[in-house]
C-alpha cells in the first residue's frame, strides 16, 4: 500500500562514462594510497553496472563507516553516506531492505569491518542482505595513523604493540564463508584489470556480496602484500581462481593445489601439474552451497602456499528483502492490504453513546 | 444475601505464583469491566524471571484492576479486594492492601511447607497478623479439582484452572453475569485447545456457583457504568497503543515502516505487535543488538521510510553513537524508550523515570534531540504520532520515553476517526535547481529530504561536520559554530508547532503540581481532590520535554509553589530549575513503583500545610 | 613489581565436595530447565578440577551476561559476575589478562554471545585468552520470553518473527573454528556423563575454551533437540568424536562417516562401517592446528548426517596472557624492572634553580 | 644588524603542508625554549586526514608556541610571527596573525598553480592584500635543495629538510645557539637514519647563515628566561602527562596499571606511552571496541588491578551501558575521555568541552559516576592521580576529562618528589567474619574491594539491584530507594577529600570568572589583565565537576557576577544554575578552537561596563 514510488526502475538508462562517477570533492589520500586505484576501478566500472542493470546513477548508494577507506564515498558521484565506526552494514542494512530499488555498496576497512563492526558484518552476511561489501585491507588502522588491525600478522610491531602483537590475525574470507555470505571475493587493489572484475560480478550479484580487496598504506605498513603481490612474483605466488577449473597456477600452469587426506587430517600441498592425472583435480566451484572446498581455500596459509584471488563462491539464495517481499505479499494474500480505520477496530470494542 | 451495595469504583488485586495465570485471569476481568462501560486502568507486576520457583516471593506475579463509574487515570492506590493463590502472594501483597480490606485466599495452599516457603514464621490464618482484614478462606484447589474432574484433562491442568475459579467468586462478587468470559474463553482457546477450554469455563462456574451457595460473602457491589465520551472503545496497553500510534503516523505520513529492535523487557512487544503488520508493509527486523536496531533505523529514514527503533534504558545506552550521527545527518527518526528501573540491568521489569537526562545528553558534543511523553496508556497512540510529526517536520531524531507502567498498564482507549488525525503528508525535495542537502528551510531550519533514487541530487552525507547549505565536510571554525547553533535552534522552533501548556484547575494559586510521563493519572486526581478539600492546587503535565511549550515558565510562574513528583531523582526539575531559576520542589520515589495518590496528598498538605515560599529568580535566561 | 600477591597458588588444597560448590541462593529457572542438569554437572566436576589442577575454590571465577543461562554463576558458590547482555567475554579478559592466577569461566547464551556479544566472543577466542566459555545454546532467547536466536533454525516462527525467520543460522562452533579457538567441543546438557567429561577437559585446557552445550527450553522452545538428543535416538544420531579414532557410530558402530572429493568440491556421507576398508577411514584428530577435517566436522548439516558430540579440537598454542607475561619479562630483562621516579625523569629534563 | 630587541614573550606559528615536518619542528623549537628556561605552551593543529593533498587548505598543519620569561599558561591568542610554508598555510593563518606580525614565507612554493590551489584569486605576494604585516620571502626550497646538495640524499628527501632550514632562520631571529638543536638531531635520528641527520644539519645551519647574512630582519629579539618554581623540569603533552601520573598513581597504589583502549584521536597517545611501559608490569590492550575495553577495564579493577580505558567522545557513548555496570558494582574505574568536537564524528582533531553532560547523565537510570578535569597539560599528572585517588577510596567509576588541546599542547613540568605525592596505598578486604561485599564503610560509603582469591568471601555481584549489606539480587522496593540514596551520597561525600575551590585575585567583588578545563590559563591571565587595569574580577577553576567542593556555592556567592566561559553551549553553567540558582552568565565558544585571552577580556569590559546585576534565589535545594 505505501509502496515506494522508485520502486520501479527507469526503462532505459542514460549511458555513462567513468567522469559520471567522479564526485567534485578532491582526494584526500596519501600519495601512493593503494586506495586511488580502488577508487579508480570502481569509477571505470560504473558505466557498465549501469549498463547491464539498467540502473540510472541515482539509484546507486555507497555507506561507509571510518579510516581512510572509509572516505570512499565522497568521492564516487553517486549517492553516499559516511556513517560511523563499524556500523555501516547496519545502516545499509536498513537502507537496502526498506529500498529494494536501490544498489547498495558498503565500504570498510579492516579495523572498520573486522575489529568494532565484525559482529554487524556477520549479521548482514548471514541475513544475505542485498548489498555488495568492499572491504579494504591493509592491515593496520590507517586513519589513527598506525596501530595494528585484526588483521595484522602476529607479532607485529606497531604504535600500540612496541614489543609485538599477540593475537591470531582473523581471515576477513573465512569468517566472511562461516557467516554464510553468498558471494566472496577476493582481489588486490594494483591489479586492476582483476579488481573491475570482480567488482562487475559483486554488482551482479542479488544478495550480499563479500569483496575483500588488499590495499596497500603506504604510510603506515608499506609493502604488506608485496611477497606475492609484485608484478615480478604474482604469477608464481598467486593462485587466480576459476569456475569449474582445477586450481592451477605458476608459470604456464606448472603448478597445481591439491588436497590430502590421511590420519593428521586434511591439508593442502602443492605439486607439479605434469605429474598429476587430470581426473585426480580437484575442480573448482563457485556454485556448490556446501562447498567445503571453497571454504577450505580462503584458509591457506600466505607463507607457504598461493594466494587465490577471485570468486571463492557464489551462489544463489533469497536474498533478506527478497523474502520480506515474499512475506509482505503473502501476507496480503492472506488479510488484505492493511487498512488502517480497520485494524484500529479489530479488537474487542464497545461503544459509549 | 442480595444485599446489594452500590460503590463508586473498586481496585482489586490477584496475585499468585508465576504459573497461575494471573496476568491472564486480570486481563479477562479487566476486558469485561471495559466491556460493561466501566472506566478502566491496570498494572500488572511480575518477576525478572521467566519463572522463579513456585510458592517463593520472588515468583509472585499480580495483576490490578481499578474499574470505576467515573473518569479515572490509575489502577489505584490501594486494593480493597486481594486474591491470593498462595502464602507468597499474600505476603508479597498485604503491605499495599487497604485497611480493613478483604483477602480472598485459596486455603488448599496454606500449608506448613507453603508458608514457610513465603518466609512466615508461622501460618498467617492461624496468627493474628490479619486481623485487620476480612479474610474469606476457599479451598480453591481442591474444589477446581473436583469441578474439572471429568473433562479428560491431566491433574496439572486441572490445576492451572483454579484461576478461572476465583473469577468466577469475583463475577460474582461484582454482580456481573459469567457469559461474556464463557464466551470469551471459547472465542480465544475453544479452537486450539477445546479442552481445555472446556475445563476454564466449568471452573468458572464453579467459583461463580460456590460464591452465590456458599453465603461467604454479605453483599454483592455493584458498579455503574462510567459516563465516558461518546464513541468506539477497545482497550489498550501503552505498548499496544505505541505501535498503533507508529503506524498510523505511516498512513499519515504516506511513508513505510521500518522498525528495528532488539528484544528488552519491557519493550519487546512493540516488536511483537509490528511484526504481524506485514500486509501493511510495515517492515519490522530483530537486530543483533541495539547499536544495529539504530543503524538500521537510520538507514530507512535515509531511503525515505518513517525509521524507528525501540528499546528500554541499557539498550538506550548503546544506541547513543548512532543517535548522535541521526543528529549530524539530520534524519527522521524516532527511538523509543520504555523505561525500566536502573541503573545498569537495574530491575528490568520494573517502572522509572530515569532515564529523561540520558535522553537529552547521552551523547557526546552539543547533539540535541527533541523529546516526548505520553501520560497513559491510550496518551501512547497520540503522542507516538506526534514523535513523528516532529520528527519529519524538523528532519530531526525524537526520542519517544514510555515506562514500563505505561507499556504494561491498560485503559479504554476511544478509537479516533480519521477527521481527528493530524495531517502530515511529507514530500521529498526533488528540485534539481537547488541541489544543497543543508539549505534549510527558513521556518523550521529544517534541512530537504533527499532520497537516494532522486536523480540530480546525488551527494554526500556523514557524521562529520557539515559545511552550511552543501553539507560537505568542513573544519571550519565559524562554520562549526553556526551548525551547533541551528541544530540547537531547530529544536527550539518545534515549540511553535506543539500545543501550550495546560492546566487543570485554578490558574493561578498556591500550588502547581507539575508532572510528565505516567505520573499523569495521580497526579491529576491528587490535585482534583486537594480541590475538592478547598486548596488552591492546580495540575499540568508536560508532554513535550524537549522543547517545553512556549508557555512553560509563565505558568511556573503563576503559582506560589511548583511541585515536582518524579519517579527519579529530579531529573526534570533540574532542567527547570536551571532554565527559569524557579525554586521547584522535587518529589522523588524511586521504588520501581508509581506514586500513590495519597503519597501526592499527603506532600500537598505539608506544602500548604506552610513550608518555605517559591524563591524566583530570573525567569528567563 | 607489582604482581599480585595471589599470583601463587596454594601448596595443596582442600578436598572438596559437590556442595562446596552449590551457592545458597534459591534456583530460579523454570521446572524442567536444561539449565538444571549443566549446573549439577558443573557443581559435581568442580572438586575433581579443583584436586587436579590444585585449585582452591576462590580462585574460580563465573562471568556471564544476561539471560536464563547467564544466571548460572548466582548459584555457584564461586566468585562469581553477572555483567552485561554480551559482553562477559570482555569482563572475563580484563580478569584473566591480569590475574593469571584464577580460572575463569564464562557463561552465555545464544543471543548473548553470538547476536550481541559474538563479536567479542571471536576477538577474546582470538586472542587466546585463558577462560573457559560455555554457551548455552537453546535456539531462543528464553529470558525475553521467546523471539528467535542466532541459532533459530531458518523459517521458525516466534514471537518476533510470526511469518518465520529469514535468516541463515549462526553455527556457534564453525564460527569458533574460524576465531582460532583453540578448545571446541560440544555437549548436550541431558548426556551428563559426556557433559561432565567436557567440562573437565575444559578445565584442563590452558588458553580460549569454547563449549557449545545443547539446552532445552521446555517452555519457549521445546523439543529442540529431540531429534538427535532423545535417548532412543541418540545412538543413531550422533557421532562421539574420540581423538585418534575413525569417525565411526550407529548401533555397535556400524556407520562411518567419509568425506567425498570431486567436481562438485567436497562432501561429507554416510557409509556402512563394514563396506569400507580401514585404511580409507578418516581419523579425528584434536591436535593438529590446521586441521581442515576438526573444521569441516562442525559444519554437518543435522537434518542428515549425525551429529557430532566431543572436543573437535584441543590444540596447543601459547595464550595471550602467558605472552604478555614474556613481554613483561623481556621488558624487564631490557631495560630492569620499572622505577617511576627514574622514569619520570626519563627524558629531556632541565633545572631550575 | 646586532640591533637587539628585549621581548617578554613570543608566539609564534610554524604552518604548512602536513608533509612538511612542521609538528617536528614546532617541538624541537619548543624543546629548546624549555631548556633555555622559558616558560612554554604549545598548541598544535592538524588535519583529520592522514594526509590531505598538498598544497590544499585541507592539508595545512601548524604548530603554535608561546614562550615567554614570565609564568603563562596558553599558547598565545595572536602569533606575533607565522612561518608559512606554501600560501595554503599562509592563507589557512593570516587571520589569527596579531596586527603588523610578521610573515616569514617560503616564496618558492608562491607559484601561480600553488596560490590557486590555496584558493586565492591573485598573488597574495602582489596584490596588496597583506600589506597591514611585514613580510620576509625567502627561497626556502631552493636555498634547502642546495645546501643539502652533497649528502646524496634523494630529491624527495632534500626538501623535506626545508622545515630545519626555516628553524635555522627563528633560532637566530630570537638570538640562539643552533647547537642544541644539532646535538637534538644526532640523539633522535643519527643512529638510523644517519645521512637525513646530516642533510637536516645542513638544512638548519644555512637558514641560520642566511638570516645572520642577508640583512633581512632588523633586528634580533632576546627573551629572558622566566623565573619557574625552582626543580628539575621537563615538558609535557597532556596525553603524556595523563600517562605518567595514571603510572604513578598505580605505584602509589601498590596495585598494577591495567589499560584497555579502542584508539580514536585524540585519546590514542595514551595507548601508546603506557604500552611502552611493559617492565612496570603494566598491561595495555588494544580491543576489539570501546565497549569491550570498558569491560576489560571493569575486569581489571574486579580483579585488583587499576582499571583504566580512556578514549574521545563518541567512544565514550559507546562505553556508557558498561559504565553504568559499575557503578552498580561500585568497581573503581577510570575513563579517559580526550574530548574533542562534536556531535558524532565532528571534527576529531579539534578541541571542545560538549562532553561533561555527556558524562554526568549519558547512562540509562539514577547513575552517578566521580569527574575530575586537568586544567592544563601539567595539571594532567596530578589529575590523573587523583582519579584513581577517588575511585579506590570511593569503589566508584571515575572520569576523566582531558580535551583535544590539553591533549597534544605541552607547557614544563616540574617533575615531583616522592614526598609530594599523596599515600594512597590500597587495602583488599580479607575478613572473613565480614563477608558481606555490599556493607559500606560509614564515612565514604564505598563498599569492600573483595578480589577473587580471597578464601571464604567467594560471592555474586551483577548489573540487577543490589540488596544493601549482601549484594544478593533484590527487587525489594524500598531497598532499591536505599541503594539508590548510597550510590548518590557517596559522590556527594568525595567533597569531603578534595581541596575547596580557591580564587586568584579579590576574595569578594564584581566579577568571578568561573571556569573548568583546559579554559584555565585564558581566563585566568585575561582576568588578571583586567585585575592590572584595576577592575575588580577573580578567578576560580573547578577541577573536580562531581561533586564540586564544598564551598563552591559559597565562592560564587561573594562575587556580583558569575561569568562561566565554556567550550560548549553552557554545560557546567546549566548545572551550576540548577543547584544554586544563581544567575551566571555564560560565554560560549563551539568553534574546535580554545578562547582567546582577548575574547575573554572583552566579554568582562562588557559586562563591567554594566549589565545585569547578579539573580539569587535560594543558595541551598
Ligand atoms: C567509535 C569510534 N572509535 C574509534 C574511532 C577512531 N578510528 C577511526 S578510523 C579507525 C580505524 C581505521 O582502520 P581501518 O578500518 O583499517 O581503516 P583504514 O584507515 O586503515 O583504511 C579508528 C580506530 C572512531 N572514529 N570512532
Ligand atoms: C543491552 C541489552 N539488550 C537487551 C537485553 C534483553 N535481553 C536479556 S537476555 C536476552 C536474550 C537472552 O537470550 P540467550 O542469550 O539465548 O539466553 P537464554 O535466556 O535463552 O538462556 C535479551 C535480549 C538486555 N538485558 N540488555
Ligand atoms: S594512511 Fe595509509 S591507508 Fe590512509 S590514506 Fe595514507 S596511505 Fe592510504
Ligand atoms: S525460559 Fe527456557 S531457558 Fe529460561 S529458565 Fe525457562 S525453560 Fe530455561
Ligand atoms: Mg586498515
Ligand atoms: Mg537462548
Amino acid at each position: 500500500m505505501l509502496m515506494n514510488e522508485q520502486a520501479t526502475r527507469n526503462e532505459h538508462v542514460q549511458q555513462y562514462t567513468r567522469k559520471d562517477f567522479i564526485s567534485p570533492e578532491a582526494v584526500r589520500w596519501c600519495p601512493g594510497c593503494g586506495d586511488y586505484s580502488i577508487l579508480a576501478q570502481m569509477q571505470r566500472v560504473m558505466p557498465t553496472v549501469c549498463a547491464e542493470l539498467n540502473l540510472p546513477r541515482e539509484n546507486i548508494v555507497f555507506i561507509s563507516g571510518i579510516g581512510c577507506s572509509s572516505r570512499f564515498p565522497y568521492y564516487m558521484n553517486t549517492y553516499g553516506f559516511h556513517t560511523i565506526h563499524g556500523r555501516a552494514p547496519t545502516i545499509a542494512t536498513g537502507l537496502a531492505v526498506s529500498r529494494p530499488d536501490l544498489q547498495v555498496w558498503v565500504i570498510t576497512g579492516d579495523g572498520d569491518g573486522l575489529s568494532i563492526g565484525a559482529n554487524h558484518l556477520l549479521h548482514c552476511l548471514r541475513r544475505n542482505i542485498d548489498i555488495k561489501i568492499i572491504l579494504f585491507n591493509n592491515r593496520i588502522y590507517g586513519l589513527t595513523k598506525g596501530q595494528y588491525s585484526p588483521t595484522s600478522e602476529k607479532g607485529k610491531k606497531t604504535k600500540s604493540s612496541p614489543m609485538g602483537t599477540m593475537e591470531a590475525p582473523v581471515n576477513p574470507l573465512y569468517t566472511a564463508m562461516v557467516a554464510e555470505a553468498t558471494f566472496v571475493a577476493r582481489a588486490i587493489a594494483t591489479d586492476s584489470d582483476r579488481l573491475r572484475e570482480i567488482l562487475l560480478r559483486a554488482a551482479r550479484h542479488r544478495g550480499a556480496a563479500f569483496v575483500e580487496v588488499l590495499q596497500n598504506c603506504n604510510v603506515f605498513n608499506d609493502g604488506a602484500f608485496d611477497s606475492f603481490a609484485e608484478k615480478a612474483v604474482m604469477e608464481e605466488r598467486t593462485l587466480i581462481l576459476k569456475d569449474g577449473n582445477p586450481l592451477i597456477f605458476g608459470k604456464n600452469g606448472d603448478k597445481v593445489l591439491k588436497m590430502r587426506g590421511g590420519s593428521h587430517g586434511l591439508e593442502f600441498e602443492v605439486a607439479p601439474t605434469a605429474e598429476t592425472p587430470a581426473d585426480k583435480l580437484v575442480l573448482h566451484n563457485e556454485k556448490s552451497p556446501r562447498n567445503y572446498l571453497a571454504r577450505l581455500l580462503t584458509t591457506l596459509d600466505e607463507a607457504t602456499l598461493p594466494v587465490p584471488i577471485g570468486v571463492f563462491q557464489a551462489i544463489d539464495r533469497p536474498h533478506y528483502g527478497a523474502q520480506l517481499q515474499d512475506q509482505i505479499a503473502m501476507a496480503r494474500k492472506r488479510n488484505g492490504p492493511g487498512k488502517l480505520f480497520e485494524h484500529l477496530h479489530n479488537a474487542d470494542t464497545w461503544s459509549v453513546t | 444475601m442480595s444485599n446489594h451495595v452500590e460503590i463508586k469504583n473498586a481496585v482489586i488485586r490477584f496475585a499468585g505464583d508465576s504459573g497461575d495465570g494471573i496476568q491472564i485471569t486480570g486481563s479477562m476481568f479487566t476486558h469485561e469491566s471495559a466491556i460493561l462501560g466501566h472506566d478502566i486502568s491496570t498494572m500488572p507486576d511480575f518477576p525478572a524471571e521467566i519463572r522463579a520457583p513456585a510458592g517463593t516471593l520472588a515468583g509472585v506475579s499480580s495483576f490490578q484492576l481499578n474499574f470505576s463509574s467515573y473518569e479515572i487515570d490509575t489502577p489505584g492506590d490501594q486494593p480493597a479486594v486481594l486474591v491470593a493463590l498462595n502464602p507468597a502472594a499474600l505476603r508479597a501483597n498485604i503491605m499495599d492492601l487497604a485497611p480493613g480490606g478483604a483477602i480472598i485466599l485459596n486455603s488448599d495452599a496454606f500449608t506448613k511447607s507453603e508458608w514457610q516457603k513465603a518466609g512466615y514464621a508461622s501460618d498467617p490464618l492461624a496468627d493474628h497478623s490479619l486481623s485487620g482484614f476480612k479474610i474469606y478462606p476457599i479451598p480453591v484447589s481442591s474444589l477446581t479439582l473436583a469441578a474439572v474432574e471429568n473433562t479428560g484433562i491431566s491433574r496439572k491442568q486441572a490445576v492451572q484452572c483454579k484461576n478461572m475459579f476465583t473469577l468466577g467468586v469475583i463475577t460474582w462478587l461484582y454482580d456481573r453475569s459469567i457469559e461474556p468470559i464463557k464466551r470469551y474463553i471459547d472465542k480465544r482457546y475453544s479452537a486450539i485447545r477445546p479442552e481445555m477450554a472446556e475445563a476454564n469455563k466449568l471452573a468458572l462456574q464453579a467459583g461463580y456457583n460456590y460464591a452465590d451457595t456458599v453465603e461467604l460473602f454479605t453483599g454483592k457491589y455493584q458498579i455503574t457504568a462510567a459516563k465516558l465520551p461518546p464513541g468506539v472503545y477497545r482497550r489498550v496497553t501503552g505498548n499496544e497503543a505505541t505501535a498503533l500510534g507508529m503506524l498510523t503516523a505511516s498512513e499519515l505520513c504516506g511513508r513505510p515502516l521500518f522498525y528495528a529492535s532488539y528484544p528488552i523487557t519491557p519493550a519487546s512487544d512493540i516488536l511483537h505487535e509490528l511484526s504481524k503488520l506485514r500486509h501493511f508493509g510495515v517492515i519490522t527486523m530483530q537486530a543483533e543488538d541495539e547499536i544495529a536496531a539504530m543503524g538500521m533505523a537510520i538507514g530507512a529514514a535515509y531511503g525515505g521510510s518513517l525509521g524507528l527503533t525501540g528499546t528500554s534504558g541499557p539498550g538506550m545506552a548503546l544506541k547513543s553513537e548512532a543517535i548522535g550521527l541521526a543528529v549530524m545527518t539530520e534524519l527522521p527518526v524516532v527511538i523509543i524508550n520504555v523505561q525500566r528501573g536502573g541503573p545498569s540491568t537495574g530491575l528490568p521489569t520494573k517502572t522509572e523515570q530515569a532515564d529523561l537526562l540520558q535522553a537529552m545528553f547521552g551523547r557526546n558534543g552539543e547533539s540535541p534531540v527533541a523529546i516526548v511523553a505520553p501520560a497513559t496508556p491510550a496518551d501512547c497512540f497520540h503522542m507516538a504520532i506526534e514523535a513523528f510529526r516532529i520528527a519529519v517536520r524538523y528532519m530531526i531524531p525524537v526520542v519517544y520515553l514510555s515506562d514500563g507502567y505505561l507499556a504494561n498498564g491498560s485503559e479504554p482507549w476511544r478509537i479516533p476517526g480519521p477527521e481527528e488525525l493530524p495531517s502530515m503528508r511529507v514530500k521529498f525535495h526533488r528540485d534539481r535547481d537547488m541541489p544543497l542537502p543543508y539549505v534549510r528551510d527558513p521556518q523550521t531550519l529544517s534541512r530537504p529530504w533527499i532520497v537516494p533514487g532522486t536523480p540530480g541530487l546525488e551527494h554526500r552525507i556523514g557524521g562529520l561536520e557539515k559545511q552550511d547549505g552543501t553539507g560537505d565536510v568542513s573544519y571550519n571554525s565559524r562554520n562549526h559554530e553556526i551548525m551547533v547553533g541551528y541544530r540547537a535552534e531547530k529544536v527550539r522552533r518545534i515549540a511553535e508547532v506543539i500545543p501550550p501548556l495546560t492546566v487543570s484547575g485554578p490558574e493561578t494559586g498556591d500550588l502547581l503540581i507539575l508532572g510528565w510521563g505516567s505520573t499523569y493519572g495521580a497526579i491529576r486526581h491528587a490535585a482534583e481532590n486537594a480541590r475538592n478539600q478547598g486548596l488552591s492546587v492546580a495540575s499540568a503535565h508536560l508532554k513535550y520535554l524537549n522543547p517545553w511549550p512556549a508557555n512553560t515558565g509563565e505558568v511556573l510562574g503563576r503559582y506560589k509553589h511548583v511541585l515536582l513528583p518524579e519517579l527519579n531523582s529530579g531529573q526534570l526539575r533540574m532542567l527547570l530549575r536551571a532554565e527559569y531559576l524557579v525554586d521547584i520542589i522535587g518529589m522523588n520515589k524511586i521504588m520501581g513503583k508509581p506514586f500513590l495518590m495519597t503519597e501526592i496528598e499527603e506532600k500537598i498538605q505539608t506544602i500548604l500545610g506552610g513550608v518555605r515560599p517559591l524563591k524566583t529568580a530570573a525567569v528567563t535566561c
